[in-house]
This record gives structure tokens, C-alpha cells and sequence, in this order.
């Protein structure tokens, strides 16, 4: 079978006064039908511009000179905004945002965001060929909610508040954003985001912003609510902790290119690609002693030729100075970009302590 | 120096400031060579009452005024009167602004606090106003204006001052320097002081061009410069008059004064961008 | 309950502001001049005349104990007689305000109306032909010096083509009076012809009073759409396909509207301060044209009330804004 | 300014009153005179204060007032005359323009630098030019179509060379700059002053160029030492007859009102207007003020510079307009509409 979503060799750069910054160099990308998809790098590695892509809520500066971003097949990035505004986003793909603190509206009520966005992308709507977006401009605004679905829609969401675990929904909906703690906000998000019952939940760093203790409880949340409604996430995080605890498979992206994908266990099991290595070993180990990677990500200006990490790569040679490797198999459904992979199984390197049962 | 360079080659590269630039130093070659550039200098005393009120041509550009003087000449010469009402205007609310605003700043205490509220009551009053109240209190006349003008514009400066030096103190390098125990004053000259430069820079221009409006408005009220002066607001004043037939006579200075508020609001705003990135304006984006 | 604690605050802290105008107006009028008794008494008076009138005001007595008796007066209310009427300034001040009052909020209208959508359409299209254009008529706008304009729109409307009158109120006299404001009473008792004239010499003045300001609103609108725009919530709303009407219409206005009505205090400062001007240029009989006659007849005790006056208001209005922004602004009321 | 308040309306009564605005009269049928003499009076009267010359000039072009007083700018005068609606009744009233000396302060003391002044001012560049000669020359203190005037006195002409010669002669030294007082937001006593400024420092007086309101300026002229160096003064009729302008103004008798703000002292003078005066005979009056006059021009007491020619602008529909000379205004009791 197809997966949900196929990235394929997607070529992006930022207009800038300084020249176009490639912020992604051909990427590929795949996610499975119910399959948790942790894209991994550090901060400037491209991740969050993917999953905007995906989204197609890039800044105006982005341009896409190549590639395609297939959803069952059909290419989102050929499709006319009002239909991705009609029928995909929010509707088969819904966004949980990296600041639960920013990403509400400061003057209105939570209830009345939430029933809004339920407005246009309340599950009811499925299948009946109903969308706001096409009705034009301020016909959209003026277009009534049906009380009957409006109705059953509230159900839906006090339901969906009280299975994230928020104590007396009613009162929530009537509260400001800024009356919430950033921990139930996630919530509140995480909640939004699979009200619509959508196929993917693109899940934007949804942890970073919160302290510890919330992260470990939204994490266990998130991965509750995937189980139980079977739906496909892509999960961009920095941090492999996190990573580990949900996702199914992970891909690893550096300077704009994915480097390595791998499902969990042998990702963290026998790491092919150098940079993932040195990631892993980045880790706090048993020992105790953080060991860095040398040098630094270079400027996406002038990216190196060929791999973009064989400036800091130990075992860089001419070919990756040259040319950026093809993928090659180096296990099962285990992906690596390198002319240098460690095929050869090793003993796994530290594994991060998981702060939840697995 | 290659700061000012520098300074010197963003706003050529801000369309729009470096205009601001062009008209202002045009306005000043303008003061300054009045005498020179004026095609009739004789006629800021001068009259000739056979030739009032001739429309543009050839012999007089702009025309004459009700008493026969030509009015390119006598925009000219006024010029140099508006250059010194906002020069000396900004010069002295500096003088007065910048240091309060400093202590201010840098002193915790009542003793400041009162200095904001001082302030505060001379900004809950619209300066015009105000600057109406004092000129007229003083007497008619060009110097008084100017201070009027002055005694209205200093909390400006002293606002933005209190503003940056008080963010600025609470920076780790005043505490460091503060910590080696040197004196306010050299804190305040080596340290403050450069860096609350740039808003006061972006003020000072704004602020230009504000005050030439009010001083114009104030002689057009008649509080400012004495009769048949070319002062440009009492021209246009006493332009009046002859509308609608001698229309140039109350266009030319009102153009005048357009383009030098213009030149100063487009080079305040210029700076602000290059100098400031912090304050936000209508233009930044 | 909450807004009143709110509001008592606000006016603890203004009433230093309030008294520091005053003790401002007391320095200009009894400090600076040499000799305030002479300013008073006139030019003509004898050294006789001057004593007396010093003896009557007061101002052989120190300083402190004039600001006091000062202070008193005001706070009965009682401006002073004016030199040149030697009618009540109050009196007088009542009577002028209704027409600068219409005269402003017309102008407070005609500002709102235009500027605000002018810069949410800028903002939107920004970088557009359109924004370009607006932008560069927002800093002439700035850039204008009022009375010249008035004295343009004149020449244009009411010499040139002779569509509105030059200046005045109205043609005739008033309306049956409620409101004082003629528009407003012409409206009430339905007298049409006086509505016609009361509008069409209204056009002009608060047009002129209105441009300025608007540049003004037009900038912080168009910045304050720009914030909202760029901010993470509509990216959110965006991302999950709200349409693009509803975002704009509904979210995006709702909150650039707090940040231009944190502006219209500072607007209203500039109307007033045009008020003077404009008033001027077009006859009209309100307050600002009653300083500047008083500035022709050097009313001393006339100008400082007026100082005093717009003073007051200004200040009440920026409270009153600080109100409005409580009110519209949920995140206030947590602070 | 247009006063049309100005106007007398005994036949009229007064119906409607606010300042802002203006009045409304209605014609008083009763009136002693009665109205025999006018078949279709006109039966009620708006008056409107307008402060804007330009707004009265528009609205009697376009036909919105019928009728407005008489002083108005040379070239609104011009505007009107190309109005068909309008129609300018002209004459020469009773209403002379002088620039005042104070006579007993230095250097204004010394008759010849009196005289260089008088020499100073652009009489026809300001009367023809400026006012476009809707003002006449009148060289002497009477106005001109008034008895009593002394015939063939040409009085003083602007002439930069008699004036440095007569300044030469000047016993005194002027090491300040005169102040000339004029009425504040009067456009023509403005220009006179700048002509006369002009004129001045063609000789090397320098001028300081002072605007007070009217009532500062009258109460001033009440004292020597408050009268300022020189001043703007019109003086206009309030009755026919030659003291009402030489008499009160040159006669020091009457030191102390504005009119005598020149401080003149000069015992003929004095004694031929205390003469004219007393005596019932009216050639010996004429003689008197004949006199009198002469003396008075040739001490440059003042600057004489114009006497006022009336333009009552009308609307063409407006019949009967008769001028009154005192307090120079138009009689609506003759008026009708046709």
C-alpha cells in the first residue's frame, strides 16, 4: 500500500536581501498510515520549514523550486490554496503548534476559537461536500453555524477536554487563553488538533516550550490519543528523548537534508549515518560526560558542495565533497545518505533513559 | 569615524531617507546662499508698490507679494529664519532634555520621579497650545517663539532619554563598570550617553519638522515674525487676502514648508530604521 | 466593580498631572511676565490704575500665596474675567464649545472612517502599489502644515468651484437648540435646510482638522495588522485551513482595533491642538478662534483658560481611553 | 471685518441678536420720519458678522448678501467690480489716514527730521499702488472735500534726497531704531507701516514694526510718554465740521485723546483754532483753519497720507442707496429691492 504522505526530493530556499538561503536541499520524507514519524535535528536543520511545507502556510519569502509533497498521491503543492483550505488542512491534516502560548487568539474566549475552527472543520462536515473557504470572502465570515451541528459539535469537544484530562470543560471554554496554564493550553491544542478527526496530526516541536514534568505528561497524552484514534503524526523535535518515547520511525535531518531514517529501535540500535552517531553520543551517557560534536552547522548561503556535513565529518572524502549520496539500505526499512555508513552492527550506543513506560 | 560611514551609506540606501537627506541639505545651501541665489535680494526691505501681485513669469518665478517683492527671493531669505527657529528650538530642548532625562535615569528615587512628572505635565498639554500661551506671555517676536518652542519640546527628549538610560542601566556591562566604582559622571558621558544617541538622533530629526509646523502656525496666528517679514507661515498669513486671484502667492510658501517637514520626517523615519531596528515603524515593513 | 477600582487608580494618578498643568498655566501667567498687575491693568493703565489692580488680584502677595487663591478659583470654577469682553471666560467658554466640539468629533469621525480601513488595506496588501501609495501619502500627510491646506481646500472647493461656503457655521442662524451641535439639533427637529448648510460648512474644516490625524491612525493601524498578521495565532488559524476571510475580518481587525484605540488619545491631542488653527482658517466660532482673537486683543486671562481648558481635556480623554482599552482588551483586566 | 452692525437702524428694530452670528432687524413702521418717502421699504434686514473679507466678497458675487460696508481691500473692490451681480456706489467720504508722530519725543521733536519722514513715505506708490487708488491724496489735516482746506498746499511728496537734506539740517542724532505701532491684523495699516519702513531706512532711520490691538493703542495715545514714536491713525467723522479733524488733533488743548496723539504744541496754531472756533463767522473760520492747516503741514505734525473713498458694494437688485457721512455708512430707510 501507498503511505499517507510521501515527500519527494522537495527543494526549497528563503528569499533574502543576502541571496536565497537553501534551507531544504532535495528532501524525502514518508509517513505510513498510523505511523508515528519523528523528524529529528538540530535547530535550523529544517525540520519546522518541512512541516510548514507540508502544511503550505510558508512565509512569503519561501520558494519551492522543485519537488513534490504527495498526500494519497495527490501533490499538495499543485493544489489552489481554497481547496487545501476546503479539504485539507484542518479537515485530513490538522497542526499542533510549537507555542501553545502564542497560538491563541489573546481576545477571544478558548470556547469561541475552538467552535470556530469547528465552524468550517467539525468532523460533521465529512464527506458532506460542504466547505466554507470556497464561499468567497465575506460571505465566509457571514455564513452560519447550524445549531444542530453546532450542538453536537460542542458535545464532541467537551468529550474530547474531559479525554485530555481537563477538569470541568465548560468553565474552560468560557476562559481567556492567558487565564490557562501553557501545560493545559497544550492540551487544549493537542485536542484541536484531532477534533476534525484527521489522517495526519503534523505535531510542530510540541513540547519544547514546556517545562519538564508537563512535557513527560503531554508526551504520554499524545501518544494515548494516536493509539486510540489510529491517525499518522509527524513529530519534529531536537531533542531524541522525545523522539524515542513516541515515534515509530525517525528521520534525521542536518543543514536541510535528511541524512538518515530508521524505525526507532534500530535507529538508536545500530546508527549508520556519522552525524547520527555523534548525536547519539552528544547524549548524557551512564558515564556522565557530554561529548560535543566539533565544529559548527554552516551558513545556508553557501552550503557546502555535496554532503553538508563533511565539513565535521571524520570520515569525509572527495565523493562527499562532490556529490550528495543516494540512500542506501543498510537494514530493514533503515534508509542512510552515506558513502561511509557503519553497516557493520555495533554494540548500540547509550539508548536515553525513557521518562515514561514504553 | 567609519561609523558615520557606514551611518552615511545605509541611508543612501534607504531610498526614501536619503531623499529626506538631498531636500534638507538643499534647504540649507538655500539659507546660506540666500543672498547669492536670490534673484532680487533687496526685497526683504525693498518695495514696489507698480508691480504688486504679478503672476509667475519669467522676471519673477513665483511671483510677487502685495507689496511687489518677489516672492522666490523672500521664500529664500525666510528660509534661514526657519532654519533658525528649529535649530536653535531643538538645539536648546536638547540642551535641557538630554541631562534631565539622564538623571532621571540614572538616579532612583523621588527626586527623579518628580523630574518625569514635570515632564509628563508638559506633555498633557498639546504643544501648540502651550507654546501659544508662552509666546503670547512673552510678546510677539521671533526669538520668543523659539522659546516657546524649546520650553514645549524638552520632555520629548527627556521621555526617550529616561526611557533608554534606565534599560540601558539595568545592562551588565554598566553594573561591571559600575561595580569598578567609577563615578556617575564618567558612567553617564562614556557609557549612557552613546547609547541612547540614536533614539535622541531620530527624535531630534522628527522633531524638526514638528517644530517648523508649530512655529509656522504660530506666525501664521500672528505670534510670530513682525509684518513683512518672509517669514513663510506670516506669508502665507497675510496671502490671504488676495485669493482667489493671486494663488501663487499662497502656494509657493506653503510648498516651501511642505518639503522641508517632508525632508526631515523622510530622514527621522530613515534613521529610525537604520538606527533603532527596536522601534517599529509604519515604514520597517 | 473591577473597572471602578481600575478607574480610581487612574485618577489618583492623574490628579498630579491635573495639578501640575495648573501650577504650569499659574507660572506662565504670574511668573514670566515682569510685571503680571501691568499685563493685566493694559497698556493705557496709570501707575495707579496698576496698583489697584495688583492690590485686587492679589499679586502683592508671595508667590505661594497666590498659587493657593489660584488653585481656589479654578477649583470653583471661576476662570477669571476676560481683559478685553470683560465677560466671565467661563461664560464665554461654554458657549464657544459646542462648536469646536462638533467640529472635532466630526473631524474625530472623518479620521476613524477613512484611516482605519486605509490601513488595514494597506497592511494586507502590503508591499502593493496600494500600500506604496498610502504610506507615501501618510508621511506627506504629517507633513503638511494644516492652515495652508484648509487655505487650498478653500481656494479649490469654495473659491474655485464653489461647492461649500468659506467659512462660518452656518448660513442663518441655528436650529432650534438641544445639542447645541447643529447637525446633531438640525437632525433632532428635522430641519433639513439647516442640516444641508450646517454639513456643507462642515466639509472642509473637519477635513483639514481630519488629514493629519489620519496619516497618524493610518500608521498605526497598518503596524498593528502587521503584528497580528505575523503573529503565531493566525499562523495557527491558517494552518488549520480557517478561511482566509474569516481570519482577516473576524480575528485580524479585532485585535489591530486595541492597538489604534490606545492611539486615539493621543489623535484626539492632535485635533484639539488643530482645533486652534483650522478654526482660524475657516471662521468657525469655536474655541480655538476665540484664543486666537484673544491672542489679537492680548487677553492674557483668556488665553491661560484656554491652555487650562484643553489641558483638562486632553487629559480626561486619555483616561477615558484607558478605560475603552480595559474593556476591549481581556489581557488588561489580568494585569 | 465687515461690520454691517455698523450701520444705523433707527428705522429698523432690532428682532434677533447673537454675537456669533450676527442680527435680524424688522422695519420699524412707526418711524418719525415715516416712510412716505419709500413706496416698497424693505421689511426685514439680516445682518451677518463675517470675519473673513474673502467670505463677504464671495457671497456678494454670488448673490448671498446684498449689501456690505464700505471698507474694503483695492483688490476686492477689483473682484467685485467684474461681478455682474454687483453693483460699487463710490465717493469720496470724510475719513483720513495719517501716520502719527509724537512731536514732543526726540528725534521726532526736531520739525526737520519731522519733515524727512513726511519726505520718506511712498504716497503714490501706496495710495495708487497699494489701496490701487481707491483712496485719494490728502496732504493736509482736513480731508480734502472738506471747508476750511487751504487751496494749492501740495504738502510733502516722496522724495529720498529732500528728505537726507532735510535729515542733515536735523539738530538731534537718531542713534535708535523708531517704533511704529499699527493695529494688529489690519492688513493696511500692515503695508502703510512697511512702506513707510521702506521709505525710512532709504535715509537710515531704521524701523521696528510694533501690531497692538486697538483699544492698547488709544489708551496709550493718553499719555506723552506711552504714545509710541509713530502710529497708524484714521479719523473718520462724527461731526461735519473742520475741528472734528484739525481742531481735536492739532489744537493741544486737546492733549490727551487719541486724536491729538501727536502732541503738537504750537501757539499760532493753537490760537487761530481757538478762533475758528469761538467765531460764528464762517469766512473767518475758514480762513482761520486755512491757516491753521498750512502751519500744520509745514511743521510735519503727522504724516497726511489719504482720505477714504467709500465703496458701497450692492447687490444690482438693491435701489436707493444714499450715503451718510457720519460714522460713514449707507441709509437703509431709502433702500428698496426693485
Amino acid at each position: 500500500m501507498i503511505d499517507l504522505l510521501a515527500v519527494r526530493g522537495l527543494e526549497l530556499h528563503f528569499e533574502t536581501e543576502r541571496g536565497p538561503v537553501q534551507v531544504l536541499d532535495r528532501v524525502n520524507l514518508s509517513i505510513g498510515h498510523g505511523q508515528v514519524v519523528g523528524l529529528v535535528g538540530e535547530s535550523g536543520c529544517g525540520k519546522t520549514t518541512l512541516a510548514r511545507a507540508i502544511l503550505g502556510i510558508l512565509p512569503l519569502s519561501a520558494r519551492v523550486l522543485g519537488g513534490e509533497i504527495l498526500l494519497d498521491g495527490v501533490d499538495l503543492l499543485r493544489m489552489p490554496a481554497s481547496v487545501l483550505d476546503a479539504s485539507i488542512r484542518g479537515r485530513r491534516i490538522t497542526f499542533v503548534p510549537q507555542d501553545p502560548f502564542g497560538s491563541f487568539n489573546p481576545v477571544f474566549t478558548i470556547g469561541a476559537q475552538i467552535m470556530e475552527l469547528l465552524k468550517w472543520k467539525s468532523a460533521g462536515l465529512a464527506g458532506t461536500g460542504d466547505d466554507g473557504a470556497r464561499a468567497g470572502w465575506m460571505p465566509g465570515l457571514l455564513r452560519p453555524y447550524p445549531r444542530r451541528r453546532y450542538r453536537a459539535d460542542r458535545q464532541a469537544v467537551i468529550d474530547l477536554l474531559r479525554e485530555v484530562q481537563i477538569p470541568d470543560p465548560e468553565q474552560m471554554l468560557r476562559k481567556y487563553p492567558h487565564q490557562v496554564s501553557g501545560g493545559q493550553r497544550q492540551r487544549l491544542m493537542i485536542a484541536m488538533a484531532f477534533l476534525p478527526r484527521p489522517d495526519l496530526i503534523i505535531a510542530d516541536e510540541p513540547t519544547t516550550a514546556l517545562d519538564v514534568t508537563i512535557q513527560a505528561q503531554i508526551l504520554l497524552l499524545l501518544r494515548r490519543l494516536v493509539k486510540e484514534h489510529g491517525v499518522s503524526v509527524l513529530f519534529t523535535t531536537h531533542d531524541l528523548g522525545t523522539a524515542y518515547e513516541i515515534c515509530d520511525k525517525i528521520v534525521v535531518m542536518y543543514a536541510g537534508q535528511e541524512m538518515e531514517e530508521a524505525p526507532t529501535d534500530a535507529f538508536f540500535g545500530k546508527p549508520s549515518h556519522p552525524y547520527t552517531r555523534k548525536l547519539l553520543e552528544s547524549l548524557p551517557n551512564p558515564e556522565g560526560e557530554i561529548r560535543d560534536i566539533p565544529g559548527e552547522i554552516p551558513g545556508l548561503i553557501d552550503p557546502p558542495i555535496g554532503c553538508r556535513f563533511h565539513p565535521r565529518c571524520p570520515e569525509a572524502d572527495a565523493n562527499c565533497r562532490r556529490a550528495r549520496p543516494a540512500p542506501s539500505a543498510v537494514g530493514e526499512r533503515h534508509w542512510v545518505r552515506c558513502y561511509h555508513p557503519a553497516g557493520a552492527a555495533q554494540p548500540s550506543l547509550a539508548t536515553p533513559t525513557p521518562r515514561i513506560a514504553r | 569615524m567609519s561609523e558615520v560611514g557606514l551611518g552615511l551609506r545605509r541611508i543612501y540606501e534607504d531610498r526614501l531617507a536619503f531623499a529626506g537627506l538631498v531636500i534638507l541639505i538643499a534647504l540649507v545651501v538655500c539659507a546660506v546662499l540666500a543672498p547669492r541665489l536670490a534673484p532680487y535680494p533687496d526685497d526683504i526691505k525693498e518695495i514696489h508698490p507698480k508691480q504688486r501681485l504679478l503672476p509667475p513669469s519669467a522676471n519673477h518665478l513665483l511671483g510677487t507679494d502685495r507689496l511687489g517683492g518677489d516672492i522666490l527671493s523672500r521664500l529664500l531669505f525666510g528660509a534661514r529664519i526657519t532654519i533658525a527657529i528649529a535649530v536653535i528650538a531643538m538645539g536648546v530642548s536638547l540642551a535641557i532634555g538630554v541631562p534631565v532625562g539622564l538623571v532621571a535615569g540614572y538616579f532612583r528615587g523621588w527626586p527623579s520621579d518628580l523630574l518625569m512628572r514635570v515632564a509628563d505635565v508638559f506633555l498633557a498639554v498639546p504643544q501648540i497650545v502651550l507654546a501659544i500661551a508662552i509666546a503670547q506671555t512673552l510678546g510677539p517676536s521671533i526669538p520668543n517663539v523659539i522659546l516657546a518652542l524649546s520650553a514645549t519640546y524638552w520632555p520629548w527628549f527627556t521621555r526617550v532619554v529616561y526611557a533608554e538610560t534606565r534599560s540601558t542601566m539595568n545592562e551588565t556591562f554598566v553594573e561591571a563598570t559600575r561595580g569598578l566604582g567609577s563615578n556617575p559622571g564618567r558612567l553617564i558621558f562614556l557609557h549612557l550617553l552613546p547609547n541612547v544617541a540614536s533614539p535622541i538622533i531620530v527624535r531630534a530629526s522628527l522633531g524638526m519638522g514638528f517644530t517648523i509646523l508649530t512655529a509656522a502656525s504660530l506666525s501664521f496666528l500672528g505670534l510670530g515674525a513682525e509684518p513683512h517679514s518672509p517669514e513663510w507661515g506670516r506669508t502665507i498669513a497675510e496671502s490671504r487676502a488676495y485669493l482667489p486671484e493671486a494663488w501663487w502667492y499662497v502656494a509657493a510658501p506653503g510648498i516651501a514648508i511642505f518639503l522641508v517637514v517632508m525632508g526631515f520626517n523622510l530622514l527621522g523615519d530613515g534613521l529610525r530604521d537604520i538606527l533603532d531596528p527596536r522601534i517599529r515603524t509604519g515604514r520597517a515593513r | 466593580m473591577r473597572l471602578l477600582l481600575f478607574a480610581l487608580r487612574r485618577v489618583a494618578w492623574l490628579a498630579p498631572t491635573l495639578l501640575g498643568v495648573v501650577a504650569l498655566t499659574f507660572a506662565i501667567s504670574h511668573v514670566i511676565p515682569a510685571d503680571p498687575a501691568a499685563l493685566l491693568a493694559g497698556e493705557m493703565a496709570s501707575p495707579e490704575q496698576i496698583a489697584r489692580v495688583r492690590a485686587e488680584h492679589g499679586l502683592d502677595q508671595p508667590a505661594s500665596v497666590q498659587f493657593v487663591r489660584y488653585l481656589g478659583r479654578i477649583a470653583r470654577g471661576d476662570l477669571g474675567r476676560s481683559l478685553y469682553t470683560t465677560r466671565d471666560i467661563s461664560f464665554d467658554l461654554v458657549r464657544r464649545l459646542p462648536a469646536t466640539l462638533e467640529l472635532t468629533l466630526a473631524a474625530m469621525v472623518v479620521t476613524v472612517v477613512l484611516g482605519i480601513p486605509i490601513g488595514v488595506l494597506s497592511a494586507l496588501r502590503r508591499n502593493s502599489l496600494l500600500d506604496h501609495a498610502v504610506r507615501g501619502a501618510t508621511i506627506a500627510g504629517l507633513a503638511i502644515a494644516a492652515f495652508w491646506m484648509g487655505i487650498m481646500l478653500q481656494l479649490l472647493f469654495a473659491m474655485t468651484l464653489g461647492w461649500t461656503p468659506l467659512g462660518g457655521r452656518l448660513t442663518g442662524f441655528p436650529p432650534r437648540t438641544i445639542t447645541h451641535l447643529y447637525v446633531l439639533d438640525a437632525l433632532l427637529t428635522g430641519d433639513w435646510s439647516a442640516l444641508g448648510s450646517a454639513l456643507n460648512h462642515l466639509a472642509l474644516p473637519a477635513l483639514t482638522l481630519g488629514i493629519p490625524a489620519m496619516a497618524t491612525v493610518v500608521r498605526f493601524t497598518r503596524a498593528g495588522v502587521l503584528d497580528v498578521i505575523n503573529s503565531p495565532y493566525v499562523l495557527y488559524q491558517r494552518a488549520m485551513g480557517v478561511p482566509a476571510s474569516v481570519v482577516v475580518w473576524k480575528y485580524v481587525l479585532r485585535n489591530a482595533a486595541i492597538s489604534t484605540i490606545t492611539q486615539l488619545g493621543l489623535v484626539f491631542g492632535v485635533l484639539l491642538a488643530g482645533s486652534v488653527v483650522v478654526e482660524t482658517v475657516f471662521d468657525w466660532p469655536g474655541l480655538g478662534l476665540w484664543a486666537v482673537n484673544s491672542i489679537v486683543m492680548s487677553d492674557y486671562n483668556a488665553i491661560m483658560a484656554f491652555t487650562l481648558w484643553v489641558a483638562v481635556v486632553y487629559i480626561a480623554i486619555n483616561f477615558l481611553v484607558d478605560v475603552l482599552h480595559l474593556l476591549v482588551d481581556p489581557r488588561e483586566s489580568a494585569a | 471685518m465687515a461690520q454691517q452692525q455698523r450701520r444705523r437702524s433707527g428705522s429698523y428694530a432690532l428682532e434677533r441678536y447673537d454675537p456669533a452670528v450676527g442680527f435680524t432687524a424688522v422695519r420699524f413702521k412707526d418711524h418719525f420720519l415715516g416712510w412716505g418717502h419709500n413706496q416698497s421699504p424693505i421689511e426685514r434686514i439680516d445682518f451677518r458678522s463675517v470675519r473673513e473679507t474673502t467670505s463677504v466678497v464671495l457671497g456678494l458675487i454670488k448673490g448671498d448678501f446684498h449689501g456690505t460696508d464700505g471698507f474694503l481691500p483695492a483688490d476686492q473692490i477689483d473682484r467685485l467690480r467684474k461681478s455682474e451681480n454687483v453693483r460699487i456706489v463710490e465717493q469720496e467720504t470724510m475719513r483720513i489716514f495719517t501716520i502719527q508722530l509724537n512731536n514732543q519725543r526726540a528725534p521726532m521733536s526736531d520739525v526737520h527730521v519731522r519733515r524727512a519722514i513726511s519726505y520718506a513715505f511712498d504716497y503714490d506708490g501706496f495710495n495708487n499702488g497699494v489701496l490701487k487708488g481707491t483712496v485719494v491724496r490728502n496732504p493736509v489735516p482736513l480731508p480734502n472735500n472738506m471747508w476750511g482746506v487751504p487751496k494749492g498746499v501740495k504738502g510733502y511728496t516722496y522724495d529720498i534726497d529732500q528728505a537726507k537734506a532735510e535729515l542733515a539740517k536735523a539738530s538731534v542724532k537718531i542713534d535708535r531704531p523708531l517704533r511704529l505701532h499699527i493695529v494688529a491684523g489690519n492688513a493696511q495699516s500692515e503695508q502703510a507701516a512697511t512702506v513707510m519702513k521702506a521709505g525710512l531706512e532709504k535715509i537710515g532711520i531704521t524701523v521696528q514694526i510694533v501690531p497692538e490691538p486697538w483699544p492698547t493703542l488709544t489708551g496709550r495715545a493718553q499719555k506723552v510718554e506711552t504714545t509710541p514714536d509713530m502710529w497708524t491713525l484714521w479719523v473718520s467723522t462724527l461731526y461735519a465740521d473742520p475741528n472734528n479733524w484739525i481742531g481735536e488733533s492739532y489744537n493741544s488743548k486737546y492733549w490727551g485723546t487719541w486724536k491729538s496723539s501727536s502732541w503738537y504744541k504750537n501757539e499760532r496754531v493753537d490760537d487761530l483754532l481757538e478762533r475758528a472756533l469761538r467765531s460764528r463767522d464762517q469766512a473767518e473760520r475758514a480762513k482761520a483753519y486755512e491757516e491753521a492747516s498750512k502751519i500744520v503741514v509745514d511743521d510735519a505734525a503727522s504724516v497726511f497720507i489719504y482720505n477714504t473713498k467709500e465703496y458701497g458694494p450692492f447687490n444690482k437688485r438693491v435701489k436707493g442707496v444714499r450715503f451718510c457721512p457720519v460714522g460713514s455708512g449707507q441709509e437703509v430707510r431709502w433702500m428698496s429691492f426693485e
